[in-house]
């Protein structure tokens, strides 16, 4: 079994079945031998016969069922194929899911886990690519995360499951799959930089090429992006000299401020990066939310690096255009410098 | 925890007398409400069901203290033949501290033992089912039933949880409240071809009924009930009635001559016309006082400030509210 | 017929049927004598009896049927009678409606408006008082409009029904149907202010007391906001002498940028409100596309006033702590000042 | 404008020599693009229709100039069938600016004059029902036909538009190809009760075939085309049909034995049969020909570059591009 993204959250999948008596997995096209378009629930229902759940495509139905299950003590952890196609789900997260434990002063729970595959970078074209957890951001009540290489992908899907009570969107980014996890090597780097995790349920991991007293800049990237992310820092330092700090959140909403604020009065400068098209999304909320606590210590405005404001093209050469690349993020950083 | 059928068969009096104390309480609370907006003592709006209680008592006499409902905007008979608990219900219309969620829910959005209801059509079927699926899991021979309009049927969602529900052999009750109307939209208007087939297109067991009648309605749910509950099996059950009241508050443009020729249905003297005179009247003596004693109860409640609570995810650090399952009792 | 935003609307509504035959109204309860829970179309059936279609409770299926004919010449106006049940159609917008101009290589358009009624104050509880059009925002090739009384409500609806092209969300706030029009008097003066506005087919309009050359703060809102506002630039007026200049876009996304930046550059001090929760927001998104312009010139870190991130309770009293009121905005002035 | 009833009329030949032409050149542009994948030349994915020609054929070949077509995933067939045009689905599938959508669409996602596409199950059939309403309002007198599979019947969409057509009277056309698959989900883990049944219930006609005979299916759709622009109604159409191929690409884990076992219904030998060697052997070779001519033309396609569209919401500026109507022809 490769060190990867894959293997990490199918063993985690694993160990929820095996400790969680009220863990069941939903979703389409789940069944051995076909294990679920992305291979992440691959083998389980031939363990767990009873708890994988093949479902129609009815991705608003089965959300809704998992919800109700979930208010009467399971703890349903549902695959969305595509993270496309949990727009159809919408109502269910917005009017239900997220609603009930507030509005019904906090007698239930809904302690539900929706994983869903989100990303491009594999001409799946304008349907099959997106990354539209930013469009969940600010449901009260929605928790978001999303793992990369560099966290434990399976330990977090497992929080998510076992220790969280709240409805929680886990967005996987299916580029990152393959992936090998990114784990310290002898002298305790990762990818040739220095590491420290903000630790909790859903750490925040920080990447530095020095020991975290200051940076030129602070790069704000998570899941697929990550090692994007800390492939242009790496650049920066190759070719400029340029020392960035990674910051690599585990959880998008609510936003961990602590370690985001810290590396920013660090470093005076903010470049936050994501998939996504830019409005109202991630790097909005990073830049807001760290403004007041940082303002006097910023050295140069806040900048967002992400999609272009397009459907995401089926062809190479207008989805390389759209995406975000490794080269605009180190412009991105030049242009603050 | 609640258990209307228990105390339906705990009560004294004859079939009809028991129906008739849910029923008369029902009507008697919600034609006080109405009052009280007009006295300018509630806020936003309320859905009554005056004309519709023979399915209230009808159906949820049948049910126990592990089975579940879920109601929709239109819910406080439904919640009073649960519950059987007006005070809680009418503080929470008053937007009091008291009321069974704290103010926070308001009239549609409610929650209470194993009840549950929301304002948004249709999304409360999959979760119904949902949760027929884990007292199916759980093995705990209890079953769901929901309660939804004949207006709902528009709502996609609906398909496609009564498709689970008949692929998955779940213990579902559906109750198709089919009182003609959508808000100010009739039947004919928004929805083609015929009700009962389209359940029994995806497999589920359907009935239909046409009545008013408190009686007839306890009986034609009886193994019904039971049916879902043997077979673990989902079933349909459609009930066409008629909506006495405005949809909601204030706002009823039906024609008046439709809505009075069908007085003649009102279920309320059409139970009383079963019980001898003087019962009747001690029956309707008790809601009224009843009636009352919530509405002065609820007056005198606190309304709610916000607390600790501040922000809708702090709940996972709650952590002593509940506990590790999903579902906290009150 | 009162000079409010309600008419404005009804009269918009009929100058686009009269003028515009590809036209057409749907939703739920839109027939008379009901005439559409807020009256915003009534009497439009009596006068246009096949141009009016009332619909099925089936949100997410007759976007989908305006989508296709809108594809196909048609204009349709679509009435979502509360905003809440809005995402119940994301998928049709996300990716049907806005997805098919771009993804066909621009051999179609699609001329719809979705108008939703959004918005709290009335005591409707937590799905029926929301303002959820920030979840929209970002879908590429969706316009997001919303008028306020300091607009014309109803030539905006028009604008956006017979000018535009593409799919439009026009964001009603409900409170504001009751509001009268705020129209210059006899001076100019708008709510005792100087107005100006940027003028196009979506206009920001704006308001200072003293003539535009600066101000002590930049207060920005939308909707429901914008009254709100006002009221608390006149208290910070009338009691501190703070001269604060309200913006008032009414295109939310795409952003009307230049009137903001412009604005902020004069005061230095950026204040967004709005009725929403915070996160990913119209505020969020305000600030971070104002900074890269107006960094050097800004004195204080732009602040955002919103709800508070929970369901909007039924009761009085906790609908009001939650929602953002003139007090709130009228002490983020003063937090920066 | 493609008008496949114009082009089957004029074509020479007999019937089934027409149909098989159509289904010849499906088979083989499927065939080779499975081939090119394997090779490297296309991008992300792709569904083929192999085994379900005859659909295609027979139902698109009663579809005039001004009818409307939505089909969805696995539309390689049915596009060949309405347009005749290799080429610019070819180039569109190695994401050439030469093909169809510019390279912007890819495999699910195509337009060309009357006909859409989209990867995204369910949410076409409204789209599809309002095309059929806009033909209405315009008096063109076009029908709207959409293609669906059966997995695609879990979307409550598609219940939301059926329930509309039926109350609209409709010109609208829903084919639903069932061949016995989702993905990898057999119909009975996703389908419960009958699926004529589901349309009826909502008030549409409804009719079921079990063929892969391409002359059969023309046979079967005649009427049926006929009878929704005559009347004005909605009809459900169901097809019992088979996949032969991968779900897409190369995801194949259905039970070996299974899929062989249908061979046997492989609708091109099938057909072939009705033909005399030598014709079918030509149409053949035409065919070959013209997926190496698309091929090839393709690969000399250049790969597109963002133009002046760097946001979707410059749309509103290009107003040179298609004047005021919603419709913009290629
Ligand atoms: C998704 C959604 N759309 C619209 C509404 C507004 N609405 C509330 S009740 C109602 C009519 C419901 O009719 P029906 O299901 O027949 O129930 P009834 O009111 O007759 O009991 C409507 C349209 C809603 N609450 N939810
Ligand atoms: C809303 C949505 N959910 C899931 C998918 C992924 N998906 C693509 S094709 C497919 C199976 C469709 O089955 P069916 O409708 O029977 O059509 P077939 O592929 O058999 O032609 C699935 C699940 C999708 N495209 N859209
Ligand atoms: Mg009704
Ligand atoms: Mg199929």
């Amino acid at each position: 079994m490769k060190d990867n993204v894959l293997n990490s959250l199918n063993a985690g999948l694993r160990s929820i079945l095996e400790s969680a008596p009220e863990a069941f997995i939903m979703g389409e096209d789940i069944l051995d031998p076909y294990g679920g378009a992305f291979k992440v629930v691959a083998g389980l229902s031939t363990d767990f016969p009873d708890r994988v759940i093949p479902t129609p495509i009815s991705e608003a139905g089965f959300i809704g069922l998992a919800t109700g299950a979930a208010m009467r003590g399971m703890r349903p952890v549902v695959e969305i194929m595509f993270g496309d196609f949990l727009m159809l789900a919408a109502d269910q997260l917005l009017n239900h899911a997220t609603k009930y434990p507030w509005m019904y002063n906090d007698k239930v729970r809904v302690p539900l886990v929706i994983r869903a595959a989100m990303g491009a970078r594999r001409g799946y074209g304008p349907t099959h690519s997106q990354s539209i957890e930013k469009h969940f951001f600010g449901m009260p009540g929605l928790v978001v995360v999303a793992p990369s290489p560099f966290h434990d992908p399976g330990a977090l899907l497992k929080s998510a499951c076992v220790e969280d009570h709240r409805p929680v969107l886990f967005v996987e980014n299916k580029l990152m799959y393959a992936r090998r996890l990114q784990r310290p090597d002898a002298d305790g780097l990762v990818a040739g930089m220095n590491v420290r995790s903000s630790g909790g349920r859903y750490p925040t991991v920080s990447l530095s090429f020095d020991d975290f007293a200051e940076a030129d800049v602070t790069l704000v990237a998570y899941g697929g992006m990550a090692e994007i992310a800390v492939e242009a820092a790496t650049t920066l330092m190759m070719e400029q000299e340029i020392s960035a700090e990674v910051l690599l959140p585990s959880s998008l909403n609510p936003l961990d401020l602590e370690p985001l604020v810290d590396a920013v009065k660090r470093s005076g400068r903010l470049v936050v990066a994501e998939e996504s098209t830019q409005t109202a999304g991630f790097g909005s909320e990073v830049i807001s939310s760290v403004l007041p606590a940082a303002f006097d210590r910023l050295k140069a405005a806040p900048v967002r690096v992400s999609s272009k404001n397009l459907p995401i093209a089926n062809t190479v050469t207008l989805e390389s255009e759209i995406l975000p690349q490794v080269a605009d993020i180190v412009s991105a950083v030049r242009r603050i410098l | 925890m609640s258990d209307p059928r228990q105390r339906f068969e705990n009560a004294t009096g004859t079939i009809p007398e028991r129906l008739y104390e849910q029923m008369a309480l029902i009507r008697r609370f919600e034609v006080r409400l109405l009052e009280l907006f007009e006295e300018g003592v509630l806020f936003g709006t309320t859905h009554c069901c005056i004309g519709q209680e023979a399915d209230c008592a009808g159906v949820i006499s049948h049910l126990g203290a592990d089975d579940v409902i879920f109601s929709n905007h239109r819910c406080h008979g439904h919640f009073l033949s649960y519950t059987d608990d007006p005070r809680s219900l009418m503080a929470e219309l008053m937007g009091r501290l008291g009321g069974v969620c704290g103010g926070r829910g308001g009239s549609q959005h409610i929650c209470y033992d194993n009840m549950y209801t929301n304002g948004i059509q249709g999304g409360i079927v999959p979760n119904a089912v949902g949760m027929a699926l884990a007292e199916k899991m759980k093995g705990s021979g209890a079953i769901a039933t929901v309660f939804i309009g004949d207006g709902t049927l528009g709502q996609g969602v609906v398909y496609e949880a009564m498709n689970m529900a008949s692929l998955w052999s779940l213990p579902i009750l559906i109750v198709c409240e089919n009182n003609e109307w959508a808000q100010s939209t009739p039947t004919r208007l928004e929805l083609a071809g015929k009700i009962t087939a389209r359940a029994a297109a995806m497999g589920l067991n359907t009935s239909e009924i046409t009545s008013t009648d408190g009686v007839e309605m306890y009986e034609h749910f009886a193994p019904i009930v039971e049916s879902v509950r043997r077979e673990s099996r989902p079933h349909f059950a459609l009930i066409n009635t008629y909506r006495l009241c405005h949809h909601s508050k204030s706002d009823d443009k039906r024609p008046r001559d439709e809505v009075e020729a069908r007085r003649v249905d009102d279920p309320i003297p059409k139970l009383r016309a079963r019980l001898d005179e003087s019962t009747a009247a001690r029956i309707e003596e008790i809601a009224a006082e009843r009636v009352e004693d919530a509405i002065k109860w609820s007056r005198e409640q606190p309304f709610p400030e916000l607390g600790r609570h501040l922000d809708a995810l702090d709940l996972v650090d709650a952590r002593g509210v509940g506990g590790d399952s999903g579902q906290v009792q009150s």
